[in-house]
């Protein structure tokens, strides 16, 4: 698909919570056909610091209103000027770029993993998945229940389930110590979220034999492949998680 | 209608807006922004004998108006490139420019000479500036007589047009363009990163795995137009100007001060069709100040001071 | 309580924040904005014997995070100094060191023979590195027997702490470190500025009426600390770094690179609080990562990479 | 008086026409006592390539309302950047800054002088010199009528002047041309504006023997009198226009 640097309209900026907001955007061409785990290079204007362009996975899309949404978690300077956007302002994108996740196998179950702000494009990708037939569980880990953003965006899709670092909503502790990754019953795990987090899902679906998928949050300069900033060692040796990612099978990864 | 080209002795570039090495990838990465047979050349990745991983992640780091980079070369080899990239790039109608790099002289002969015989590369640019690989690379471009050696060595093999890069990270950058100009050189550019460094201060360690890298963008910019207007002062072979160069004002400062043509570097990475934007920008600036051939501004600043 | 002190020698600070010479006066141009004690100290505006009127007009550009000047040591001389700055700015409960200046060596020795009488002046910085003056200046710095002979004879008439100010215009800043330790420097400060130009494209002529000039702001400030991080694994006395630092986290960086302090330049133009800003600022991080004294930070990268 | 840095509420943003904007501006603390001339150094945040603050002058002051109020042409990214300013947005600034304006002898018959954004400190100069019983005449250069700023607000001061570039209002040309310098009825000048109208109005004054001061629009780094960047050769060597001036009486000037 054509990638496209365009400008498009702010319609929309929805505080969450302290951390996380979302953006909706509007453009007058139509929007692309996104696949799931696709994202845009955001240019932060106004921000005398931040010089390079901020990935950012596709959040949602709505092809109907021709709109589509970026979750985004204030981090530093640039995710914290674009937190304050008006409706009306404009934000310069080059997108859509990377690859995205693959389709489960027929009839394999499949579990959804998301933490921080990995959750961004879990979104996008559930609604994916359950438009081709599929009907996923979806594991989300946060903080605390105060940080639990858009569960009722999810229960849409499949089963939530839930853990809390500090046990005040669903299982206390970690993703990977939530009980229904001991049920076995999945064939498929789709992850995002910290480098921890993904690593210890990696390691135990390696363990388990289950197909995994993770998508990586490299730092990036270009998004298009030609400054190889981004890289991640891989067994084919250095891939660009902005062009061959920043989806990976985990059997790729030297993790 | 303004002229806009310029020329490597025999050598012709439609247009004086070139895209720096290690930036603008093979080109093909670039399609979907721009027609890449718009502009003046391209400089391909930097290329070496054999195929390289270049250093370990992260080898970025953003500055105040500028990046640090610690890629260190990772290309796939001369091998590869003339089997599966060339062939992909040659239909461009553009002139193809190698970046050519090595750990020892006899790298860069031997890649000079194989890049000889592609009767589509009609020029090579001798990177002796890399700041980023533990041998070969800068080490060449900041001592006087590995630069004339190498220079030497290359020009005794390569017929076609030779460019070479220049450090910026020496004392008298003047002294560097006279012995390749001396020996042979065909057109000099400059300047490549400047080594800086940065540290995590939260994770108390540098945010590059090789500590130093090499310093891009903007903020490099009053360095590179200061030695670019130095060397075009004394050399009487072109001069490429590099370094910072995101606007079409930025580029226009080069050719005031002296220089016959720009490449784009890190501004592709921000704006992918910065390149042709300048190109364009260019030629308003000329015509609104009634010139018709940019041959016109070159080093006129020197003129009124 | 977190100790902040660091000493030359046996001369104390009471912490690691000074502010750089030409870019704080003499201290009392501030007294609205900050209490002038409160810092390690004060390097006040470069002296020279006779008085100078400086460059002319325009000697001042804004680039990309960053700016040019060419003020061109503008001051009343070491006579004036004495008898009206001195005891003006003798009060202040902080280390006055005087930033040093010279076209010829004879010149540095008889100002360093001066100050070495006043009292109240713990220390002196040799400026072998300034861009903006014809004679002298930068060329001693960026030649490695200047270098050497001029702090050999300053430091043989000035019984004081002798700081030398290295300039970053060179190919090797270690060597000229070096050099500066050998001969009996107590101190070394780096870096100053970065020779660069700008052009005005507009009207078509050099931004400055001296075509260069030095570069500072954060702009430079990956160039600066990758030199403070080169120097100070080398030397064994302690080193002053400079170069960009607008923030507490900026400061934070020299340190963890090597430096034993900072000094804050342009930074105080655009908020002249910035200096007692970063000085708590260090306090409180050292306090967050539980560290009783800045010494245990100085070098840290070192320790784990 | 004593210099301060502070953030102050932007309360007012008045766009006159395409060039000039009007920003109200006021502090939780107590104005200072202003003086005609003196200006401010203004931080422009969020513009990432302005590093340097901007000197704008002092031009009007409400000491009741405890507000004062900034004309400010659009002349780059800076000012660019600070006609985008909303109401209730933080503006950080140091002031009061400079010297100011000298007052008349005793009975002087006083003529202001200003073109381009050179109007700025007129305003409130003109309801100084009011306030302490002179009042003065006014001549204001501009482009064409379409340029005229704020003539209402001369008007309550005294008589007011015109040129125009094209004759499209008052006498036709540069103010230097106009026919009340051919009166002789001025004895003291006041005049701000561009470079070659300050020369040709201190040429004529020198001519005349009027008395004249001037308010020189620098280069500034500081504003504070340590760089040593925004220098002015006088009769006594290099002044700083920040802080001896922005105000010279044109016999100090080597003009
Ligand atoms: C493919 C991809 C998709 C992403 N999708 C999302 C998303 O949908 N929503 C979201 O909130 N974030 C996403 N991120 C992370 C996001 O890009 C960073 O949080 C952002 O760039 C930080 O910018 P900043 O200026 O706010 O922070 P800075 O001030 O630059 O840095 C603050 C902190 O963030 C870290 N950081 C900087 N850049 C990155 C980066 N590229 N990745 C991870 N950490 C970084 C820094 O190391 C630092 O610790 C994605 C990253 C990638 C690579
Ligand atoms: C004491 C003083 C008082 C001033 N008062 C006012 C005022 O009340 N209202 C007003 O609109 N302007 C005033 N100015 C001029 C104002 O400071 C500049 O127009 C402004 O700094 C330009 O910033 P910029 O980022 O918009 O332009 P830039 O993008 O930086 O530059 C655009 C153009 O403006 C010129 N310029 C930049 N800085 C200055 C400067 N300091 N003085 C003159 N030209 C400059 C540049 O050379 C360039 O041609 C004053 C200047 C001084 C020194
Ligand atoms: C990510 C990156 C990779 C680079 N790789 C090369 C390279 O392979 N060979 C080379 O000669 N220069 C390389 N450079 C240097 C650029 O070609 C250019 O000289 C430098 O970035 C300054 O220009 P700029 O500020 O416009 O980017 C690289 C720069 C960057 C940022
Ligand atoms: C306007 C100006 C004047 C300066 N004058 C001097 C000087 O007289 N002596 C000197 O050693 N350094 C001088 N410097 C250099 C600074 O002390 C400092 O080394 C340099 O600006 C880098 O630090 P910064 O980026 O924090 O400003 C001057 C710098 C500026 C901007
Ligand atoms: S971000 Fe540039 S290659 Fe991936
Ligand atoms: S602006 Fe710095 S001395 Fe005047």
């Amino acid at each position: 698909m054509a990638k496209r640097i365009e400008d498009l309209k702010v319609i929309g900026n929805k505080r969450l919570n302290n951390d996380f907001f979302v953006l909706e955007l509007s453009g007058n061409d139509k929007i692309p056909d996104f696949k799931p785990g696709q994202f845009a290079q955001v240019r932060v204007d106004g921000s005398p610091e931040t010089f390079l362009r901020r990935p950012i996975s596709i959040h949602d899309v709505d092809y109907e209103r021709n709109t589509f949404k970026l979750l985004i978690q204030i981090a530093g300077k640039g995710t914290g000027a674009l937190s304050k956007l008006r409706n009306g302002d404009f934000l310069n994108l080059i997108y859509p770029l990377g690859n995205s996740f693959g389709l489960p196998v027929e009839n394999e179950r499949v579990l959804l993993v998301g933490g921080g702000c990995g959750v961004a494009p879990l979104l996008f990708l559930g609604k994916y998945l359950r438009s081709n037939g599929y009907i996923p569980d979806i594991l989300l880990g946060f903080r605390n229940s105060e940080q639990i953003i858009e569960f009722e965006e999810y229960l849409k899709i499949g089963n939530v389930f839930l853990t809390t670092e500090d046990g005040s909503k669903g299982e206390k502790g970690y993703v990977t110590n939530h009980s229904i990754l001991l049920t076995g019953r999945y064939k498929r795990i789709y992850c995002c979220g910290p480098d921890s987090m993904m690593r210890a899902i990696a390691g135990y679906c390696k363990k388990n034999n289950i197909a995994c998928e993770v998508s990586l949050e490299n730092l990036m300069a270009c998004g298009i492949g030609v400054c190889l900033c981004c890289i991640i060692d891989t067994i084919k040796g250095n891939l660009c998680t902005c062009i061959d990612g920043p989806v990976f099978n985990i059997n790729e990864l030297k993790w | 209608m303004v002229n806009l080209g310029f020329s490597i002795g025999d050598l012709h570039f439609k247009n004086p807006v070139l895209t720096a090495s290690g930036t603008f990838g093979y080109g093909s990465e670039f399609d979907d922004f721009l027609d890449v047979s718009r502009l003046g050349g391209i400089v391909v990745k930097g290329t070496t004998i054999e195929p390289r991983e270049g250093n370990l992640y992260p080898r970025m780091a953003e500055t105040a108006s500028g990046m640090l980079n610690a890629v260190g070369l990772q290309n796939k080899g001369i091998d590869y490139f003339e089997k599966n990239i060339y062939p992909r790039i040659s239909g461009y109608n553009t002139n193809i420019i190698v970046n050519i790099n090595g750990s020892y002289i006899d790298d860069y002969v031997a890649l000079a000479e194989r890049i000889n015989r592609l009767e589509k590369i009609p020029a090579i640019e001798l990177n002796i500036s890399c700041p980023n690989v533990k041998m070969g690379g800068m080490a060449f471009g900041t001592n006087l007589d590995s630069a004339r050696e190498v220079t030497r060595a290359v020009r005794a093999v390569y017929a076609k047009k030779l460019i070479v890069k220049l450090s910026p990270n020496v004392t008298n950058v003047v002294d560097f363009a006279k012995v390749v100009e001396e020996e042979g050189a065909d057109s000099i550019s400059l300047i490549n990163t400047l080594l800086g460094m940065l540290v995590d201060v939260e994770k108390m360690r540098p945010a590059l795995s090789t500590i130093t890298g090499g310093l891009s963008g903007p903020a490099i910019k009053p360095i590179a137009l200061r030695m670019v207007w130095q060397v075009a002062k004394t050399v009487r072979i072109p001069v490429i100007g590099i370094g910072g160069i995101m606007t079409t004002s930025d580029a226009l400062e080069f050719f005031l001060a002296g220089a016959s043509a720009v490449q784009i570097g890190t501004a592709s990475f921000i704006d992918p069709q910065a390149p042709v934007k300048i190109l364009e920008g260019i030629e308003n600036y000329l015509i609104k100040k009634g010139f018709s051939d940019i041959k016109e501004i070159i080093g006129y600043i020197n003129r009124t001071t």
